[in-house]
């Protein structure tokens, strides 16, 4: 699988088409179709209620999509969920954090459950890079809600994730752990790995994105490169797409 | 296999830490004593006839408290993701969290049998070899369907009903073959007079092990 | 369409039943008239056990291939399969009463059909604490294989069980060597009762894809 | 051996009611969504 991703056929990391979820009788997604290539970063505006969450958990094989289809690193993640896992990071409202084992322990964890090599230096590393290595064995329960999205990012530092999906990142974070944050995603991207962050919040969520994309009604009403949209280009098609039918209904 | 592990390593470290689970079964163990007493009366020949249901009641009573909690953990955080986005076979997992499980029924039902050997005056030193083959023989039948079925319930509401519902009678068969070799067990009989009882628990253990494993994956999709 | 006239096809062949049981079979020598009830126990106990047969292929299926169909099938024989042995047990206690003298007695043959009634319940009850259509079908299916893998297992425990506490059982057709029309009686019920079940069976999945269809 | 006609009616009489009442549901549920289904369509 991975031997096959490093030729050109694959570089489409998402290929989504038609996506559709209902719940009863009301759709969720009607109808969302995207594509991301490798190295490339999505951002996924949207206020909230609109699907984000439930689009991400489609693309991280978490979630059926009710019709539609869906391709990941090349493979159909719908008939074969197990075969894009190990090409998936996810850091979403959960930070998949144990909160009775430290940060090492949680990463050894994570690490051979993901079929990583877990040595204690490597650990060390990812904790370093996370700025977390002065709290590497206290117990997570301590840590901050921060912390722990940053214990979430060392986690995917250690993975061979090529895909990874960020659902309400910048939340709860102050001005430098934006910046930081926005910083370890652009290295991500660099390295070759495909982006896509879910926000409500453009301010935050724009600065990494290669495209942005509004999701409104449960479907996408614009999708554009990010160059061509000024901020204030995007702030008013926000509110108009995306804020419009949602205090009209 | 080392995934296995890993669960098992984890589920023990945070449980060390926490004491959440055991200390709540071991003191409930002790009220399961008292109420036990309370209801048959201080006759000890009247206990001792019991003694073998006794024993099975009380560890199935704390195992549907075990086996309830064993993936509440994993909901803190959405940990569950994590577990359904590792890639592999997952029935590592099950494995990890029945072992966990086994381990956890084997300190309880330790000690329920140290307190029924005080407070009843019992002397279970000579049948021990026999009583541990039993024990174990069954505990595994119990935690197997009770691993399954606790991750089954553990995304539902009302899984504090639904858990008994659906365990107390898919476990009637192991519960039956315990008590019967419990019995003959504790009367001092050869572990022979009850072969066919302990074949019938292992083929039972056997049969859960494998619908477990096999159809796990289905369960943790949540 | 077929559902009708597969209903129609049961309502036939039951009112042969019954005339079966009550019109051609004789009167049984040692247990007199109350033996008729064995014409409505004993098909209905076998019903019971095709439908949880129905119940685990249905689960497998869906695990499998991942068709609501599956499932509808799996919940469409649990229903009346719970019927069934619903029925089994009130008709045995019923028949044991004047027999034994007692409503229940533990005869292995009504314990473990209790005990898979019990399970089967339960399996219902689950089906109605998840709404999620795939989640609810996965943890049915799960908890309907485990059960059909169950049933041998039960079978044999309980029937151990009570081997220790007394002699085989008089109800059911293992008791003594059967005569003829009361064998022809059995098993004009017997086909009686599965047409009836084809029937619930192809009713209840109708109603169950019709449900699916206006859920979207 | 005493006949015992009524426990040979009531086993029979309970089984007719449990299976006569269990397909009115069905029969009843079958009829709602009919007219559900008319609905919609119209």
């Amino acid at each position: 699988m991975r031997e096959r991703a490093a030729s050109p056929a694959f570089d489409l990391m998402v290929q989504a088409e038609h996506l559709r979820k209902t719940y009863g009788p009301t759709p969720v997604l009607d109808g969302v179709s995207l594509e991301l290539g490798a190295g490339q970063g999505l951002t996924l505006l949207g206020p909230n209620g609109t699907g984000k969450t439930t689009l991400l958990r489609i693309l991280a094989t978490l979630l059926r999509p009710t019709s539609g289809s869906l391709r990941i690193a090349g493979a159909d993640a719908l008939k074969e969920p197990e075969a894009v896992r190990g090409a998936i990071d996810m850091v979403g409202h959960g930070s998949w954090v144990y909160e009775d084992l430290s940060a090492m322990e949680n990463l050894r964890f994570w690490s051979i459950m993901g079929g990583h090599d877990a040595a204690q230096t490597r650990l060390h590393t990812a904790l370093e890079e996370v700025e977390l290595d002065t709290v590497a064995d206290q117990r997570a329960r301590t840590f901050s809600a921060g912390m722990k999205r940053r214990l979430a990012l060392a986690r995917v530092l250690l993975g061979r994730a090529r895909l990874l999906l960020l659902d309400e990142p910048f939340t709860g974070l102050d001005r430098a752990g934006r910046k930081w944050l926005g910083e370890f995603l652009m290295s991500f991207k660099a390295r070759g790995g495909a982006l896509i962050v879910a926000t409500h919040s453009f301010d935050a969520g724009v600065g990494v994105a290669d495209r942005v994309a509004i999701l409104a009604g449960g479907r996408i009403v614009l999708d554009r490169p990010a160059a061509e949209l000024g901020p204030d280009d995007l702030r008013r098609l926000y509110d108009e797409l995306a804020m419009g039918p949602e205090t009209a209904s | 296999m080392r995934r296995a592990w890993i669960v098992v390593w984890k589920d023990v470290l945070s449980e060390r830490r926490s004491k959440e689970s055991l200390n709540a079964l071991v003191f409930f163990s002790i009220l399961l004593l008292f109420v036990f007493q309370f209801a048959l009366g201080p006759e000890r020949a009247r206990v001792e006839a019991a003694l073998p249901g006794l024993l099975w009641l009380g560890f199935i009573l704390s195992g549907l408290l075990a086996f309830g909690r064993t993936f509440l953990v994993e909901r803190e955080n959405d940990c569950w993701e994590g577990l359904v986005l590792t890639p592999g076979d997952k029935s590592a997992i099950y494995v990890g969290k029945l072992a966990g499980n086994v381990l956890l029924m084997a300190v309880v039902e330790a000690v329920l049998l140290v307190l029924f050997a005080v407070f009843f005056g019992l002397d279970f030193t000579g049948v021990l070899p026999g009583l541990s083959l039993v024990l174990a023989l069954g505990t595994l039948g119990l935690a197997s369907v009770g691993t399954l079925f606790g991750a089954i319930t553990a995304q539902m509401r009302a899984r504090e009903l639904l858990l008994p519902v659906l365990l107390l009678p898919a476990v009637v068969p192991i519960l039956l073959g315990s008590v019967s070799a419990t019995q003959t067990v504790l009367l001092g009989q050869p572990l022979a007079e009850a072969a066919a009882w302990l074949k019938l628990l292992a083929a039972a253990d056997v049969v859960y092990l494998v619908v477990g494993l096999l159809t796990f994956e289905f369960v943790l999709e949540g | 369409m077929a559902a009708r006239v597969l209903g129609w096809l049961a309502a036939l062949a039951l009112v042969a039943g019954l005339v079966a049981a009550f019109g051609y079979a004789p009167r049984e020598a040692v247990q007199g008239n109350v033996q008729r009830i064995m014409y409505l126990h004993v098909p209905a106990v076998l019903t019971a056990y095709l439908a949880f047969g129905l119940v685990f292929l249905g689960s497998l299926g869906y695990l499998l291939t991942r068709r609501p169909g599956w499932d509808r099938l799996a919940l469409a024989a649990a229903e009346p399969g719970v019927l069934f042995t619903g029925i089994t047990i009130a008709s045995g206690s019923i028949w044991g009463k004047p027999t034994w003298g007692t409503w229940w007695t533990w005869d292995a043959r009504l314990t473990s059909t209790a005990v898979l009634f019990l399970v089967y319940v339960g399996y219902l009850l689950l089906r109605g604490m998840v709404d999620e259509p795939d989640r609810r079908a996965r943890a049915a299916a799960v908890v309907g294989i485990l059960g059909a893998a169950n049933i041998p297992i039960v079978h044999f425990s309980v029937k151990w069980w009570r081997a220790l506490h007394q002699p085989a059982t008089i109800l059911g057709p293992e008791s003594s060597p059967i005569a003829t029309p009361i064998a022809l009686a059995l098993f004009t019920n017997w086909i009686a009762f599965t047409l009836l079940f084809a029937y619930l069976l192809a009713k209840r999945m109708q109603i169950a894809r019709l449900e699916d269809m206006h859920a979207g | 051996m005493p006949d015992n006609w009524s426990y040979v009616f009531s086993a029979y009489g309970l089984a007719a009611v449990v299976l006569l009442g269990y397909w009115r549901r069905l029969a009843g549920r079958a009829k709602s969504l009919a007219a559900r289904g008319a609905r919609r369509a119209a």
